[in-house]
């Protein structure tokens, strides 16, 4: 933010303007003839599917991709593609969707990633750790500057990815996806933070799938649809419904809480674990799921919950507990191995990191979850993979002639149901799944809760851990908020559905207490 | 919502599949690069494709190329082996040390004894211990290599018994046993990489650690298994190599480890794991073989063939590289 | 014995240094210890060191130069010996430590095999560095190497086709090969080389690398190795290749080893060279007690050199 | 919610803080290895800790220790670099080759010239062709180490100006000249990975090069210096040796390649790049210098100490990463 925006923009007052941009992957379009315009000192928000070229965009613009065809003016000048560091000198900063965190750096050496503060080429330490931790202030977090980034939550490498973003002193931001893992605090924070910049002069691009906040926070909203423009328009013409209309081409009804009776009480619990600690993250918190039952967990970044579920898929090997699977105690799962072996099965959070191969396509990521299914004799049959695969990828809404596809050419939220269908193909008894939605577009989150809701309905136990709030409220039966690592609430809905609100409130108090 | 999976990005969908041709042709572009080999061959020494020629090419890359079966395996799991040739000599010691005493068959057994114990030992110092597979190898390598000498006493092992050389010097159907072997052993491990349970838990392994634990997969059994099947494969190269020479010495491993390493890279397997094919080692393989044979042949000067082989080892991946790069 | 007075041991150009007094302690600096030839020259220092009553150590630099020049640096200086003999990997490397560092710190040299500092083709007495005891060998030197390729040249009248093995390049064996070829060429035009082929000693590359000349060439008519364990390697490629005993190839070895005298007796090769591994370093270790008890000792210890073939094979023993 | 924002939830990324003293005793594993190792050292040969013999470990082990320098560079950065010995053997016979036309200075100057073009061609083959390091340097190995065969005509160089062997033989203050350059140049090496923008760039490359190109870093650029750097290094190393033994020839690089990288990876320094230091690549040379002077000093027969020093290395490496992995 030093010198931001003093530089007198040219007389159009478009800090981006892009006509006919196009984009190509070996004869498929990601990109179509697309014109896209930002004013000077605006937020502009970018809405569409998942795969409707959202990222594609911003990543031509953040000389990341080099579009096909097309032109790019950055302030009035035309702008070089496939140079980030160019971008870099024409004041565009980027936090992308798939984190750029460098896991073996410190917190802050990864926030002054490629922009150090430095004399005469060192490093100038002291300086950089007093801004970040000003910027820490600003955006309400306490990450220690040293603190290895690979450890710490994605919540915080999210976080870390947004401060780069913004210490660069960039004129125009882009934003691809940044509050898919932040609770409610950070969002508020961040959204400050946007409007602060927007102040003083700064263009914002936002990508987000959460249309409320698109509507809270931007100026102009632009949507996308198979790679080609659907609308665009000030905020003020838009409403939630013609939004969605513009995206997928139809109506969708979001966060419908489905009625339904209450499981059967009094029978043995399908999951039921007891004192499970790990230490440095989470200490004595016990849980019980039913079978036919959703268990959301609530709770702020940093309360344990993907601890919490990480140790009952046995990644935790200094994790504690009891466990009773069918009310038959279980030795404490210390490989997920293990985990697996009682019927456990997790959806990681990280799906770069911990949950898919991107190396391999689509279906063969799904098979891996269950080589039992589709080989004989230790030989697989190609058939079978890509039979099984179409069935569980209908299951969450990815297109099944897509199952070929290499992972790591996928959109972001066609690799989250990629993940999922994984973690369904397994066949497990107690799904527990971190982030669900993570990076999945309006229409597909309300199919893929529903094919949770479905599978509860056909006897499985499911642990659903999510930031989107309202997402648990909507999918859980029953709610366990957790704070600094201890349960510090469960809300029943049986008899009525909880608010957000609540599980806020229950997750603050803790702390207000101390 | 089920209405949503209606709407299907067609367009996109349609479109795909495009230059079917071209693409083959960029996928495979280390095959191109051997053909140039193969044609640059033809040109400077025109006996290259006789059929004898031929067998000596494949009857002199058969225990090094047999050990690069195995290391294929070991490097899509993400590892490396650089004990290999330790081993390799071992198994010739070994083989040659004990054909009298055991008869052939028995000679055979302990070598592969011998080598399971070593490659059980490099898995569990890789998967157990979490050395990383450079140093481990390193290490035992020289523990294996020093061991090969102290059982031979640093002495060539020369067994009167005459079956000894069958394996190495005769011939079915009028081509070397050896041929026949490494054929084998590349057809064994193309499919087992290709279509098994194995080789495909093998490429979630290299391919990505974390998920392919997460998934169930037993990673430490399954990549300590690649240290023993290279180990085995390294064995059999020894013992293919001594029976061939007729005599095993502890200095056989010679250059090996990193030979066969080389090979599977020049291939196009990623030396970082996940990535590759057993036909990119068959063709590195045969590069390798062509041009030794050639510049042997034509007597040039060692020196100048050092940096001939440089070149053109560099131009070929260069080459697959960029082809494949095209591809996108 | 406490009386002993240390005398004057004459180093040769008026170096000198003053020795005799107590055990000798010998540091054995071999080439590598990994081929029966080098173990049968350690045999050899050995049971003389024990016939001299003196203490041995053997250092195996297994074949690096630079490691072997590191070893000669911690012998010096660790006060431990007052002798070395050397079988240098590289004399050019070792000369200045060997003829004037280890004079300087009282550790008198004797070397054995393969001459130092840039003598490997001289002849005669010139074999010898000043500042060293002594050298014993010169089976290997140039002078031998051309008798030697000479003689085959000569037994071969008429147009020969000829391949030649030898060691790696910078080896002092590998450059009197060279220069022996050269001179049999100059005297001898009939006599066409084809191709000269560098090994690391090892029978697998004496193998891989001349199965491919057999095939290219198969009207050889001579083939010539330096070493029995490139020409063992040689001989299965030559089977392989159908050219051994094929009425048209010879195969001339020098090395002398126990297979060399197998292969001569099956009529494999022609004629083997014999190289007196034993007897050199018996030859080097039994001078140094001389010196050290101040007996003269020559400078230079030509040693015999044998061709073993069909016709003498029975009247001479291997010694490895 | 905006409520919300008075109350700052106390993250556990700030509670993970715990136990200072115990983690920066495991942080410092393979120190902890390496004191074992001088136990040992100095019960089995009291000698080892005379002057004159840590003269001797530190002034042998001062060409392979500086080209381990840039090779923590190279490795930090994701990179590997088999062609050093080849460029170090150049060192070496362009140096004596060219000490008697040129002098000190002006051969001194030529080999920098050489090395950088070395470093300039790995690194363009690595960073422009994508060819991955391993066959990138394997191949320019053989095209350097061949050249310097060729261009010192397979011959020793052993100048005439006496003045030649002056960096390798000599001594400022008693101490050998090549120490005092082994340890400026590891001081410099350490100063400018720790506390550079450089340094900084090359771990952030290392660790994740997509990320490290997203913000905006010369990868291509760096990446590539490093193997200039490398290259650099090793030609000192090459001069260095060449004066010390007073003639230069094509065959001095030997093991230092692989020798520089186990250096690199005993220390602790990850061969995926990213992580690293360089004090862990001064305590790796200690360990091995260490080792091999002792086991030199004892004349203990080669294959015993193969099998020895294996076992300890693979050991020493263990116990640096277990105490790591203590530390979580
Ligand atoms: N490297 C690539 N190779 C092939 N296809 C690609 C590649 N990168 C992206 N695509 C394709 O381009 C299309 C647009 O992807 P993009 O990532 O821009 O979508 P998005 O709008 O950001 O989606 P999401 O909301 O899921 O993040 C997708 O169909 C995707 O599969
Ligand atoms: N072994 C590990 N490997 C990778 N990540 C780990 C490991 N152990 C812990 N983590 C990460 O550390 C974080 C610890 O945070 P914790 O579980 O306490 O908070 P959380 O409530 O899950 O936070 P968030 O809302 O960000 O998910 C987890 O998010 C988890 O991803
Ligand atoms: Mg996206
Ligand atoms: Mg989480």
């Amino acid at each position: 933010m030093q010198a931001l925006a003093t530089q007198s923009t040219d007389d159009t007052g478009l800090a981006l303007r892009a006509v006919g941009v196009e984009k190509r992957y070996s004869g498929t379009y990601a990109l179509k003839g697309v014109d896209v315009e930002a004013k000077t000192g605006t937020i502009h928000a970018l809405v569409g599917e998942n795969g409707a070229g959202k990222s594609t965009f911003l990543g031509i613009i953040a000389g990341r991709v080099v579009p096909t065809n097309g032109s790019v003016e950055i302030f009035g000048k035309p702008h070089v593609f496939g140079a980030p560091r160019q971008a870099r000198r024409l004041g565009i900063a980027t936090i992308y969707q798939e984190l750029t965190i460098v896991p073996a750096l410190s917190a802050q050496a990864n926030v002054f990633l490629g922009q150090p503060l430095s004399q005469a080429g060192l490093l100038d330490e002291r300086g950089m750790r007093r801004r970040f931790e000003e910027l820490a202030a600003q955006m309400s977090v306490t990450i220690r500057p040293d603190a290895v980034a690979g450890r710490l939550s994605v919540a915080d490498q999210q976080m870390l990815e947004i401060m780069r973003g913004v210490q660069s002193g960039a004129r125009l931001i882009l934003f691809d996806e940044p509050t898919t893992s932040l609770a409610p605090p950070e969002r508020e924070a961040l959204f400050r933070l946007m409007r602060k910049l927007r102040a003083e002069g700064a263009t914002m691009m936002f990508v987000s799938h959460n249309l409320e906040e698109v509507l809270d926070i931007s100026d102009v909203v632009t949507v996308f649809r198979d790679g080609q423009l659907s609308g665009s328009a000030p905020r003020a013409d838009w409403t939630k419904p013609s939004l969605i209309r513009a995206m997928v081409g139809h109506d969708v009804v979001e966060y419908r809480r489905v009625e339904r009776k209450a499981p059967a009480r009094g029978a043995a619990p399908l999951l039921s674990a007891k004192a499970v600690s790990v230490p440095g993250a989470i200490e004595a918190v016990d849980l019980s799921v039913q079978p036919g039952e959703i268990l959301g967990i609530g709770g702020l970044v940093g309360s344990g919950r993907t601890s919490l579920l990480r140790a009952l898929a046995g990644l935790e090997p200094r994790s504690t507990g009891e466990l009773a699977v069918n009310g038959e105690g279980v030795a404490w799962p210390l490989t997920p191995r293990a985990a697996l072996r009682a019927g456990i099965v997790l959806v990681p959070e990280d799906r770069k990191a911990q949950g898919l191969v991107l190396g391999m396509s689509a279906m063969d990521n799904i098979a891996i979850a269950r080589f039992s299914e589709v080989s004989r004799f230790g030989v697989i049959s190609g058939r079978r993979v890509a039979e099984s695969a179409r069935r569980v990828a209908r299951e969450f809404g990815f297109a099944e002639n897509r199952i070929g596809a290499t992972v790591r050419n996928l959109s972001g939220g066609n690799q989250q149901k990629v993940l999922l269908g994984k973690a369904r193909f397994r066949e497990p008894r107690i799904l527990l799944v971190d982030e669900p939605t993570r990076g999945i577009d309006v229409g597909a989150k309300d199919e893929i809760m529903a094919t949770l809701r479905r599978l509860a309905d056909d006897g499985l136990g499911i642990i659903v851990v999510s930031s989107d709030l309202e997402e648990v409220v909507a999918a859980s039966d029953r709610i366990i908020v957790m704070s600094e690592g201890r349960k510090v609430a469960e809300i029943d809905q049986s008899a009525a559905p909880a608010k957000v609100q609540d599980i806020l409130n229950a997750a603050f108090k803790v702390m207000t207490h101390e | 919502m089920s209405k949503s999976q209606t709407v299907q990005p067609a367009s996109v969908a349609g479109a795909r599949k495009s230059f079917p041709a071209r693409d083959a042709f960029l996928q495979f572009g280390v095959l191109w690069a051997f053909v140039i080999v193969l044609i640059g061959a033809a040109i400077v020494y025109p006996r290259v494709f006789e059929p004898t020629n031929l067998k000596n090419i494949l009857s002199q890359a058969a225990p090094v190329g047999i050990v690069s079966v195995g290391m294929t395996f070991v490097m899509i799991g993400g590892g490396f082996d650089l004990s290999v040739g330790s081993i390799f000599a071992l198994g010739a010691v070994v083989f040659a040390h004990l054909a009298d005493p055991l008869g052939l068959w028995g000679a055979a057994g302990a070598v592969l004894i011998a080598c399971v114990i070593c490659g059980v030992i490099n898995g569990l110092i890789v998967t157990k211990l979490h050395v990383n597979p450079f140093v481990a190898t390193l290490g035992t390598g020289s523990v294996f290599g020093g061991y090969a000498f102290i059982y031979s006493h640093s002495a060539p092992q020369v067994p009167n018994d005459f079956n000894f050389q069958y394996i190495g010097t005769e011939n079915w159907f009028g081509w070397p046993i050896s041929i026949y072997l490494l054929i084998v052993i590349f057809l064994i491990g193309a499919f087992a990489l290709a279509r098994s349970v194995y080789g495909r838990s093998i490429y979630a392994i290299g391919g990505n650690t974390e998920a392919a634990r997460l998934s169930g997969i037993p990673v430490d059994l399954l990549r300590g298994s690649t240290y023993v099947m290279t180990a085995i494969c390294a064995g059999i190269g020894g013992i293919i190599l001594s029976s061939r020479l007729g005599v095993g010495q502890a200095d056989m491993g010679g250059t090996t480890s990193l030979d066969s390493i080389a090979i599977v890279v020049i291939g196009g397997t990623s030396l970082l794991g996940g990535e590759g094919a057993m036909w990119r080692t068959a063709v590195g393989l045969l590069i390798i073989g062509t041009l030794t044979n050639v510049f042997d042949a034509l007597a040039v000067n060692n020196n100048y063939q050092l940096v001939a082989k440089g070149v053109i080892v560099i131009g070929a991946v260069a080459l697959d590289i960029y082809a494949r790069r095209m591809r996108t | 014995d406490d009386a002993c007075k240390p005398h004057k041991i004459e180093l040769g150009n008026g170096q000198s240094m003053m020795g005799g007094c107590g055990q000798l302690h010998i540091a054995l600096l071999m080439a590598a210890t990994n081929n029966t030839h080098l173990q049968s020259a350690i045999k050899g220092a050995k049971a003389a060191a024990a016939k001299i009553g003196a203490t041995i150590d053997v250092f195996d630099p297994n074949w690096s130069p630079s490691v072997q020049y590191n070893q000669a640096q911690n012998v010096i200086s660790s006060g431990k010996y007052n002798a070395i003999v050397g079988e240098m990997n590289d004399g050019n490397q070792a000369c200045k430590i060997l003829t004037e560092t280890a004079p300087e710190h009282g550790v008198l040299v004797a070397i054995a095999n393969e001459p130092i500092c840039n003598r490997a083709a001289n002849e005669g007495d010139a074999l010898w560095a000043p500042g060293t005891l002594n050298f014993v060998g010169g089976s290997q030197g140039r002078g031998p190497f051309r008798d030697w390729i000479m003689d085959i040249a000569k037994e071969n009248p008429g147009p020969q086709k000829v391949a030649v093995v030898t060691g790696p390049d910078l080896n002092a064996n590998t450059i009197n090969t060279d220069l022996a070829l050269k001179d049999a060429k100059a005297k001898y035009p009939d006599f066409d080389v084809v191709a000269v082929v560098r090994t690391d000693y090892s029978i697998v590359q004496g193998n891989s690398k001349t199965l491919p000349l057999f095939q290219a060439h198969p009207d050889l008519t001579i083939l010539i190795s330096n070493y029995s364990d490139m020409t063992r390697g040689a001989v299965a490629a030559a089977r392989e290749a159908g050219a051994l005993n094929n009425g048209k190839l010879k195969i001339y070895d020098s090395g002398g080893n126990i297979w060399a005298f197998h292969a001569v007796q099956t009529g494999q090769i022609e004629s083997t060279r014999t190289l007196l591994p034993y007897t050199e370093m018996y030859e080097s270790v039994i001078q140094l007690g001389d010196a050290w008890a101040g007996k003269p000792v020559p400078h230079t210890t030509p040693l015999d050199v044998h061709d073993i073939t069909k016709a003498n094979v029975d009247q001479f023993k291997a010694q490895y």
